[in-house]
C-alpha cells in the first residue's frame, strides 16, 4: 500500500494534509465530526503576542466559488493558546504548526522567542499578510527585502524550523520566496488569501473588502507553488482552494510537499478525511509507493 | 452533532405564508435543545457556503425548518425541488436554558417564531407567546400549537394588539410581577434593541437568539461574532457560544 | 427614459459598455451577430509597432468560473491595423480605443507617437502587463516608479488621452494608479488578468500558463475599482468577470464609469447588448436620470 | 451564423458505439457547408466555455452531432437530459471545398468521421470513403451512407483492412492516379502526420479539418490557432480561417 507519511523539518508525519490556518477553530471545535490527530498536523489560528479582537461583522461574504473573510486575526493570544489549547493536542499527540503574525517587526520577534521547542511543534508558520502599523499599514510580505530582513530577525529568535506564508499580493512571488529562503525560512505555505472587496447592489455599498479564498483561489495559487518550488530548494505547502482530491494532486503534482485545506471544510467539514483517503486510494490505485513521488512532478 | 445526507421531502408555502421545508434524513438528528440550528448545504452549486435555520421540528428522521426567501441562497432553496438531495450539518450552537421555576415569556418577530418554536412545543401550558407578525394572516404560523397562552401583535393592526410585540409585552409584563419571568426571544435586531429598552429598568432575565452571516457553523472560522460588553472578550461566535445570549452580555 | 450616455475624454460615448482587448478580434468578427457600433467603443486587440506572432498552443484552458489564456499578444501591428481595419470603423462612425504595448519604452513611445489622431480615437489604451526585454522580463506595470516613468513618456509622444490599463499582480494597485496619474494618464483601466496555472493531473503536466480572466476575477477586479477611484480623480474603466448588468452594476457602484466585457463573450457572444438593454431597464426601473449617478456611490 | 437556443431530444450510444446528441432548435441552423461546426452550451453550469463539434447532420430545426466523451465538457454532455436547453452558435468556420472535377478521396480516422460525414451525404456516388476504426464494430457508424464507396481498415484486423487507415488508402492510391484524386480528411493528428508522409511525394491536393482547443469559436480570441508554413503569418485560427487547411498549408 503506498505511504502517504512525509519527513518535514525533521519530523514524521503522518501525512502531508493539514487545516489551513484559521479555518479550523482551535482544534477542539471539530471533535464531534472528527479528531486534528487524523491530520499530518494541526496549523493553529493565527496567535499573536497579546490577545486580539479582530473585525466587526459582516466579516464573511459568499463569492461564486469562494468565499471572502475579513475576520481580523481574532485570537486569544500565545500564552493562552499553550495554556488553555496545548494540553489538548499533547494528549492527542497531535503535530502542531503554530501560525502567528505581529503588527511590528518586535511583535514577530517576541512571538518566535516566546514558543519554546517541544516535540510536537513541527516548524511556526509566519504571517507576512499582516499590515505592518509602523510602516503604514502594507504588509510584512509584499517588499523583497522587508521580507529577507524580519525572516531573518525572526530565524535569530527561535531554533524552531520557521515557514514564511506569503501572500498573493505581490509582483513576483518567487523573488519574494527566494528573499524568505535566503531570509533563513526552512520552508514556504502558499498562498494566503487575496485582497477583494463586494457590492451589494440593493444597498449601493461595498459590505465587505476582505481576503478571498476557496477554488476562486486555486489557478492563483497553483503558479505559486509552481514557481516557488522551482525556484528555491525548501519544502513549499500548498493552499489555495483545495476542495477534493484531484484539486490535493495537482497541488502535489506543482511541487508542493504538503497541503492546507481551509475553506472548503466550511462546505464540507468531512474534507480533510475525504482526501486523505482518497490520495491513499490514487497511490493504489496507480502504484505509486510514496506521495514523495509526485512532488514537483510537473517541473521541466 | 453530525453531517447527515437527506433528501428534500416538502418544500411549500405554509400556513401565515412563510415556507417549510421537510427533509427526510439518512440518520435522526439526535437529541436538539430548542434554540439550536442546522446548517444546510443547498442543492444547488452556484451556493457556495452553507446557510444557517433554525431548527423548526424534528422527529426520528425527519426535520422541518420555516423559511423567508431573502436573497441568493433561500431563493435557490425555494426553487430546490422534492428529491433533491441536501445535507444537514447540527444540531449546531447553544439553545435556550429554561429554570422550571420561572415563568417562561416567549417572545417572537416574525420568522423569528422558528427560533422559539421546540421551546414553545417543550414549554406546553408553562409558556406564553407573544407573537408580532406585520399581517394578521401571518398569525397562522402558531396554530398548531397547542397548551401555550398566545398573545398577538400586528403590525397592520388587523388582528389582536396593533403595533410591535415589543410594545404588547410591555403592556403585560406587570401581570408577571413576583411570578419570576424570564423572556426567550427571538426576531430581527430592531425587536431586541426595543426589548433591551423595556427591561432594562427591571433587569429580569433575558435570553435572545441573534442571527449573523456565517461560513462554517461550528466555531472554525470566527466570521459570525456578536459584540459582547464584556471588554477582555468582545466577540464571541453566535454559532459556537451561541446563538442564545444573556440579553445583558451583549452590547446591541 | 433614463440615459447610458457617458463622456469620457472630451468625447461623448452613446453608452458606457465597451470589450475588453484581445476578446472581440478587429471588430469584424461579431459582424454576423451585431455590430461593433452597439458599443460605446470599440477596443483594438493589443497592437504593437511589428506584427507579433505570439504563442504556440495549448492558449486557452478552461477553469471552473475562468478562463486562462496564452495568447501571446499575436497582432497584425499598428500599421496594418490601420490600413486594413480601421476604415471599417470609420465607415460605421465607431469610436474606438486603441489598446497597445510594447516590448521595451521605445517601442511604447513610437507605438503611441505612430497613431495619429482621429474624431473616432477615444483614447489609447497602454498595456503596462507587457513583459520588458530588456529589463529580464518583468512586466512594466509593477514597479510604481518604472509606471510613472513610462506614461510619462508615452504622454509626451501623443496628444491623445492615454490610458493606462493596469495588471493586478503589484503590490498595492492603489499606489501604481497614482503613479500613472502623475505620470499623465487621463484614466486607468482595472484590471487585465491575473497570472495563474493549471496542472493537468492525468498526464502529470503543467499544459499552460497564463491569465485568469472571467468571473474568477471579479471580486479582485472590484476592489481595484474601489480604492484605485478614490485615490485619483481620472475615470476608470472596470473590467474583470463581468457577465450580466448586476455584474456591472457593481462596477459602476465602485467606482468605474465605464466597463469593458470580455470573457463572457465567448459563453455568450450577446453578452454586451444584454448588458446594455439590462442597463437601460435597471435605470428606468430606479428612476435613475443618468448612468452616472451611481459611479462611486459605494465610496464612502 | 446565430446563437440558437435548443432543446435535446436525443442523446444516446448509437451503431458503432459513439454517442449521437440530437437537439431540436427553435430556428434552422441554415445553409452549412460540409466541415463546418458548431459552439455547443452545454447545459451543466460548472462547464463555463463552449464547446465545439462538428456538424454531423442539420435538417430543418434538427441538429445531430456524433461525439465521444473525452473530458469534463463531454462527460457533462454525456449526462445532459432530455429537455435539456442548450445554446447553439453556428454554423461556424471554412468548410471543405469540393471541385467538381476531382476524384474525393474521403478519409476518416474514428470520430473524424463525424467532420466528414455531411461531405459524403452531399458528395454521394463521387465519393469513396476510406474509414480506420479501432474495433470492427466501430465501423457500423458507416452504416446509413449510401452512394459512397467504402474502404475500412481496422487497427485490431477485425474486419476490413488490417492496420490504420492511411496505409490503407496508399494502397489504393495508384488506383486514382490520372483521375485528378483530392484528398478530403478528417482524424487525429497522428493520422494527419502519416497523410502528409504518403502524400508528399506526389504532393495531390488535400483538405484536412483540424482540431484545437477554443474558447470563442467565432475568431474573437485567437485561442485556436493552428501553426502554418507561413512564416509571415505563421498561426492562423481554426475557428475562422479553419477548422479546414490545405495540408500543404500547415506546419505540423
Ligand atoms: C442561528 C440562525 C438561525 C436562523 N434561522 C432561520 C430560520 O429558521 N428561518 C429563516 O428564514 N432564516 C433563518 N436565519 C437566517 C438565514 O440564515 C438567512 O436568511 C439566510 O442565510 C440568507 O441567505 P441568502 O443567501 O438567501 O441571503 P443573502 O443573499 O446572503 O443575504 C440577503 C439578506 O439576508 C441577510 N443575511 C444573510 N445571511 C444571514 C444570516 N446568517 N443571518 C441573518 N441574516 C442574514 C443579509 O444581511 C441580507 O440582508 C437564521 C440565521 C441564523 C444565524
Ligand atoms: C472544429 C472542431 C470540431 C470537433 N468536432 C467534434 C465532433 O464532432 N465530435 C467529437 O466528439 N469531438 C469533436 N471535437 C473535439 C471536441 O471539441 C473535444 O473533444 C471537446 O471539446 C473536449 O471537451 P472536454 O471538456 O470533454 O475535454 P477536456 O477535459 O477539455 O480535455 C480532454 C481531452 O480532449 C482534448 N481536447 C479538449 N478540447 C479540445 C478541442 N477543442 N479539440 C481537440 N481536442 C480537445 C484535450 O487536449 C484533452 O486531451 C471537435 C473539435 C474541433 C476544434
Ligand atoms: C476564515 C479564514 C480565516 C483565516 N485566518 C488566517 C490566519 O489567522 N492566519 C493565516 O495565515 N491565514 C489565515 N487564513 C488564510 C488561510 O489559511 C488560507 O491561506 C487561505 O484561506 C487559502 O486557502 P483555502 O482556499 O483552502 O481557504 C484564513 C482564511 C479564512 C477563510
Ligand atoms: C483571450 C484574451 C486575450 C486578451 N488580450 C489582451 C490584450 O491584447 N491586451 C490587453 O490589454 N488585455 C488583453 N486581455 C485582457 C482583457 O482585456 C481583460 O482585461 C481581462 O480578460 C479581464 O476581463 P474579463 O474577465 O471580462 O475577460 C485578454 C484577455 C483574454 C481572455
Ligand atoms: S460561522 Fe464559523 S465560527 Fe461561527
Ligand atoms: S476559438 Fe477564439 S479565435 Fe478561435
Amino acid at each position: 500500500m503506498g505511504s502517504l507519511a512525509v519527513e518535514l523539518f525533521g519530523k514524521r508525519l503522518k501525512n502531508p494534509v493539514m487545516n489551513a490556518s484559521g479555518t479550523l477553530g482551535y482544534g477542539v471545535e471539530i471533535e464531534p465530526l472528527w479528531g486534528v490527530e487524523t491530520m499530518g498536523a494541526y496549523v493553529t489560528k493565527g496567535l499573536s503576542i497579546k490577545p486580539h479582537h479582530g473585525n466587526p461583522t459582516p466579516r464573511v461574504w459568499e463569492e461564486r466559488y469562494g468565499m471572502i473573510n475579513s475576520i481580523g486575526l481574532q485570537n486569544v493570544g500565545i500564552e493562552r493558546f499553550f495554556s488553555h489549547y496545548f494540553p489538548f493536542f499533547e494528549e492527542k499527540k497531535c503535530p502542531i504548526i503554530v501560525n502567528f503574525f505581529g503588527f511590528s517587526e518586535e511583535e514577530y520577534v517576541s512571538c518566535a522567542a516566546g514558543i519554546r521547542p517541544h516535540d510536537l511543534i513541527v516548524a511556526l508558520e509566519m504571517n507576512l499578510s499582516c499590515p505592518n502599523i509602523k510602516k503604514g499599514g502594507i504588509s510584512f510580505g509584499k517588499e523583497a527585502s522587508a521580507v529577507h530582513a524580519i525572516v531573518r530577525s525572526v530565524r535569530e529568535a527561535t531554533r524552531i524550523p520557521l515557514i514564511a506564508k506569503l501572500t498573493p499580493e505581490v509582483k513576483n512571488i518567487a523573488e519574494i520566496a527566494r528573499a524568505a529562503y535566503e531570509g533563513g525560512a526552512d520552508g514556504l505555505t502558499l498562498i494566503n488569501t487575496m485582497p477583494a472587496a463586494v457590492v451589494d447592489i440593493g444597498r449601493r455599498k461595498v459590505p465587505l473588502k476582505g481576503g478571498l479564498s476557496g477554488p476562486i483561489l486555486k489557478p492563483v495559487a497553483v503558479r505559486a507553488v509552481h514557481e516557488c518550488s522551482k525556484e528555491v530548494p525548501i519544502p513549499v505547502i500548498g493552499a489555495g482552494g483545495i476542495m477534493d482530491t484531484q484539486d490535493a494532486l495537482a497541488f502535489f503534482m506543482a511541487g508542493a510537499r504538503a497541503i492546507q485545506i481551509g475553506t472548503a471544510t466550511f462546505v464540507d467539514p468531512f474534507t480533510m478525511p475525504k482526501i486523505i483517503a482518497g490520495l491513499e486510494s490514487w497511490l493504489d490505485d496507480n502504484g505509486c509507493a510514496d506521495i514523495s513521488a509526485i512532488v514537483g512532478i510537473t517541473h521541466e | 452533532m453530525d453531517d447527515i445526507p437527506g433528501k428534500i421531502v416538502g418544500n411549500t408555502i405554509g400556513a401565515g405564508g412563510f415556507r417549510r421545508l421537510i427533509v427526510r434524513l439518512e440518520r435522526p438528528l439526535g437529541r436538539v435543545t430548542p434554540g439550536q440550528f442546522i446548517m444546510l448545504k443547498i442543492p444547488e452549486r452556484e451556493v457556495f457556503l452553507r446557510r444557517p435555520f433554525s431548527i423548526y421540528d424534528s422527529r426520528g428522521k425527519t426535520l422541518t425548518v420555516m423559511y423567508r426567501v431573502v436573497g441568493k441562497g433561500t431563493d435557490a432553496l425555494a426553487a430546490a425541488a422534492a428529491k433533491a438531495p441536501v445535507m444537514v450539518l447540527g444540531p449546531l450552537g447553544r439553545g435556550f436554558t429554561v429554570n422550571k421555576k420561572n415563568t417562561c415569556l416567549v417572545v417572537a418577530g416574525g420568522i423569528g417564531f422558528a427560533g422559539v418554536r421546540m421551546l414553545l412545543k417543550r414549554l406546553g401550558e408553562r409558556g406564553t407567546l407573544f407573537l408580532g407578525v406585520t399581517t394578521g394572516d401571518e398569525l397562522k404560523i402558531a396554530e398548531d400549537l397547542e397548551g401555550s397562552r398566545l398573545l398577538t401583535a400586528t403590525l397592520d393592526g388587523s388582528r389582536g394588539f396593533a403595533g410591535d410585540v415589543v410594545s404588547l409585552l410591555g403592556r403585560h409584563l406587570d401581570e408577571y410581577r413576583g411570578k419570576s419571568p424570564e423572556v426567550f426571544a427571538c426576531g430581527p435586531s430592531g425587536m431586541v434593541k426595543s426589548l433591551r429598552k423595556l427591561l432594562e429598568p427591571s433587569g429580569i432575565p433575558c435570553q435572545v437568539s441573534v442571527e449573523e452571516r456565517m461560513a462554517c457553523g461550528m466555531g472554525l472560522c470566527f466570521g459570525c461574532v456578536v459584540a459582547m460588553k464584556d471588554e477582555t472578550n468582545p466577540y464571541k461566535r453566535v454559532c459556537k457560544e451561541g446563538p442564545v445570549f444573556s440579553l445583558w452580555d451583549l452590547s446591541l
